[in-house]
């Protein structure tokens, strides 16, 4: 198929269907109790080098919980797919975790500003990057989890975006228009954080979904961080709500607050005061040490973490927050 | 005497007028949004809000802090993900992308990648996001800027954001849908378009007391300019009213500048 | 971009996207009232000779009632989208309604065997054909939900009905690998039954979703029948369910039981007795008019043909038969 | 003394012995569809049934008549739509698809679309339905069929469905997933599999009093046979007694033949 141009990037990830396959056909179908710690998940499922996608929108239903304990396990080297990011992106960049990046959204914190961490490490050349969009990232997890090589968008064409990318540029067989396609990723580990998930990994979901429907069932290996835990009857009684099923999970934690201090929807809001304390304690590479300690490598658990953030209290206030209570 | 009011709440006031009721928005968060906001409490009470991580036409309760928080599907009447959004751009439902810009050229392409060189960057910025993807499969893109000669320049560093690229006919010649692309820019001085012949950027007007030879002086690339330049109505009473207590009263829009 | 192999049949419609673009800049955005009866829908929407595809399974969710009107209004020449109809096409052909047809499945009723005035319809070589495979027709309905002009699968691959179909064979940019492109349809005109709507259009489903979520994106008019109405407000406060929002639908009639006789989930479960009454009435096409005079065109509404088929008592019936009551 | 049983549930009783626990089945309704829930009550209770229109892992509570009622998701742990199902089939998550036959061939292609001329048909069957897509991307494709010399054919009217298409390779070269293929043809007279080197149909047992040469007979093709054909294990008592009394009480399946 002819190639009209192509982005001058390298891949990542191998987008071939069938090496996927191959992986998918071994994955168990079987509904297993899938119930572990976020040190357990990380030390099966998250080996220095692998290649990372996190769920929700960057400060919003964030697994927050689980990039901490990638923090203290002291994770290097890993890929990092870089859609929506924020202060997922910002807490990896404090660990030094990560040497490569697909970028559609990174550095900043949205309205809020940008990490000078973050811009630090993105700033030093020590990383390896590869330009892309927000929906081109989504469509390249669909195409993955569509269990074909590529897919077809109209975005990037005719911008650097593209130039800089591992996107090619084909002409459509039936019309001869060009599109942009982008290949598919299948990502070592995704990390979802839910609202409700049963032990074997059948989720719900409330509110906005992003890409993680997509990501799902892109990545080899699921880890869902959920609210709450629910009985398999209450998938069962109404399977419309169920979003992530089972076969693709292969781990389960529930972590309430695990979202903090990202906004989980209908639960409780962002904590801005906080976020905007990590931006503050950034500027000073000196005092950000003594603040990564504080709030996570000094911690033995993510509790201890909401404990220091104001604990209860401060989860209530949220909580207020959210349902619009307190404004 | 004329009524008082910030670069801010010029821009915000004068742009929310070029938001036609009935039609679909997508917006990111701050100013944009806060726009949006104000058209719909103004002459566009039927402005469709979309939020690019799947919020859809929001009873917005207060500015969200993100373009995916829970404001953006509070009441809404659908909460969906990017794909959904992105899928309904590319079909061609979507009039407007609201967008903000760091470095934009005389074909209004957009930069928010980097500065400096690619690969060791003087300063990385965040990258397209979904700004590429709405300005690329929305109708009309319109962009809100502060006007100076560092945003205004005659080369981008990189082009993160399609404008008309190289000029007229460019975006159909890349692929891009026909008959979209850049339509309005608002900046504290003026507000922009594009020639139809050329597709380079033109002032449309001026903003009250602004001469034209300020916005050229604070434009690093040749504007096209009409030999009858018309001054942009300033804000009303009313709306600078409904900006301050209905829309931003917490100020954190309006209050920036 | 090189085309490794080309189906034989012709397309029924243009895959350019921006033609549909073109479309859908002029449709309308605003929430207003579009209540409207079976027959000025069909009156306003399904002309001679339009292109229509239906929701739903076949015989489950199916807008019976307004194929119903289609008929009554003696629609001639209209093209058909054939993916996993059962008994809407079986409606179809015995109003001699349509001229062609894209076919997955058509003819069957499943389990319950073949439709004799089905079959007459398509042996008589009257009806234009192009063969397809359940997939590939929700595929196309994807590409035009996604905007595109082309979707990848790897279906009908070596086969007849690739053959047979207007699908081209391609290589993939990236790894070379052949796929089946599919092509994008925006039918003129989609009908889907839904469990309730507000009086804008927007929808919930509860249940499998079948195509008809990629249906009522790609379709230029969505009409849609609801088994109730209910008001914004059941919309708004749980934005997660709808499934179709209203800037995509047309028309929305209200029809109780309106997927009778076939199954509508949680409400109702088909009319198995009435269904076999049709396949036996068709195999005598002079006993079949007389069947379709007393059930279709000599009733002047849906109301009237339900109490023709039990009315409330067979509807009671159906009711706990779905619930499992009755067995 | 043998127990009694019909053709049909000698098919579907030693069809269901080919399900391993723990996999997933893609079946259709009527017969694989009984055969599936009597794998699941006898050796495989980790069986994961999914069907075509989006029902997945449901507590079937009878058989369902389309493989869309309300029954195919029953308490299942999610109802889907066709997307999610054959997506999930060309992710390679669905081990087995489970279909029946009108003609089939020496290399498991099936024809259910027409007899005759395709434009012309002297029968226009439904087509592919969603059985092309199945066995195409699902690992192993089973299929359950009457033998007989009309449906065992030399030469199929037309290529519905893919088997190993010309042989060995055949697949791979036009495309399709290596590694998948069609792996049991269940009849009433044996069961067949397929030989490695020619990907040609085999005898792999002939059922309880059936001889070699009357499969021979009913066959319209030149079958593999080996020097010693095993003799399928006839339906034991719980088998049958599961399929009457719990699978199909109605005898909608096992009361056809």
């Amino acid at each position: 198929m002819e190639v009209v141009e192509k982005g001058l990037n390298q891949l990542f990830m191998d987008p071939d269907p069938d090496k996927a396959r191959e992986f998918f056909a071994k994955k168990s179908r079987s509904m297993t109790d899938k119930r572990m710690t976020e040190k357990e998940a990380v030390e099966k499922f998250v080996p220095n080098g692998c290649f990372l996608a996190i769920g929700g929108f960057g400060a919003i239903r964030i697994p927050t919980a689980f990039i901490h304990e990638i923090l203290r396990a002291r994770r290097k080297n890993l890929g990092f797919y870089g859609h929506t990011s924020t202060h997922d992106f910002q807490l990896l960049c404090a660990g030094r975790c990560i040497d490569r990046v697909d970028i559609a959204y990174v550095v900043g914190l949205e309205a809020r500003g940008l990490s000078p961490n973050a811009r630090r490490v993105m700033e030093s050349g020590e990383v390896q990057v590869c330009e892309w969009t927000n929906y081109a990232l989504t469509a390249r997890l669909r195409a993955a989890a569509e269990g074909v090589s590529f897919g077809i968008i109209r975005s990037m064409l005719g911008t650097d975006t593209l130039k800089m990318s591992g996107a090619r540029v084909i002409e459509c067989p039936y019309t001869g228009k060009k599109f942009a396609a982008v290949p598919a990723v299948w990502p070592d580990v995704g990390i979802i954080h839910v609202h409700e998930a049963d032990i074997y990994g059948n989720c719900h979901i409330r509110g906005i979904s992003v890409s993680d429907l997509e990501l799902a069932r892109a990545a080899k290996h699921v880890i869902i961080t959920a609210e709450r835990l629910v009985d398999n009857a209450a998938i069962r009684i109404n399977p419309t709500r169920t979003v992530i099923p089972y076969y693709l999970v292969d781990a389960v934690i529930e972590v309430p607050f695990g979202s903090y201090p990202g906004n989980m929807p209908y639960l409780y809001y962002s904590d801005e005061e906080h976020l905007s304390r990590w931006l503050q304690a950034e500027k000073d590479p000196e005092e950000f040490k003594r603040f990564l300690d504080q709030y996570i490598y000094g911690v033995a658990s993510f509790e201890e973490y909401l404990e220091r953030c104001g604990g209860l209290a401060k989860m209530r206030e949220l909580q207020r927050l959210e349902a619009l209570v307190d404004r | 005497m004329t009524t008082e009011y910030n670069m801010m709440e010029l821009m915000i006031c004068v742009a929310s007028r070029y938001l036609e009721d009935g039609k679909t928005v997508a917006v990111g968060t701050g100013a944009p949004c806060a726009t949006a906001m104000l058209a719909q409490k103004m002459a566009a009470p039927n402005l469709v809000i979309l939020f690019e991580a799947g919020g859809i036409a929001p009873m917005l309760p207060q500015m969200p802090i993100s373009v995916g928080d829970s404001r953006t599907f509070f009441r809404g009447i659908m909460a969906a993900g990017m794909a959904e959004m992105m899928t309904t751009c590319c079909r061609g439902l979507v009039d407007y992308a609201f967008l903000g810009g760091a470095q934009i050229d005389r074909y209004g392409n957009i930069n928010s990648t980097v500065i400096g060189d690619y690969y060791k960057p003087k300063v990385r910025f965040p990258g397209s996001g979904g700004a590429n993807d709405f300005a690329s499969l929305c109708w009309r893109t319109l962009v809100m800027t502060v006007h100076s000669k560092s945003r205004f320049v005659e080369k981008l560093d990189f082009v993160t954001t399609p404008g008309y690229l190289t000029g007229k006919g460019a975006r159909e010649e890349a692929g891009l849908p026909p008959g979209s692309g850049p339509y309005k820019i608002i900046t504290d001085l003026a507000v922009l378009d594009f020639e139809d012949k050329t597709k380079a950027m033109r002032i449309e007007s001026v903003h009250p007391g602004v001469a034209v030879d300020k916005v050229r002086k604070e434009t690093g690339f040749q504007l096209i300019v009409q030999e009858m330049v018309e001054e942009t109505p300033p804000p009303t009473e009313t709306e600078l009213e409904i900006l301050r207590d209905e829309v931003d009263p917490l100020r954190l829009i309006i209050g920036r500048s």
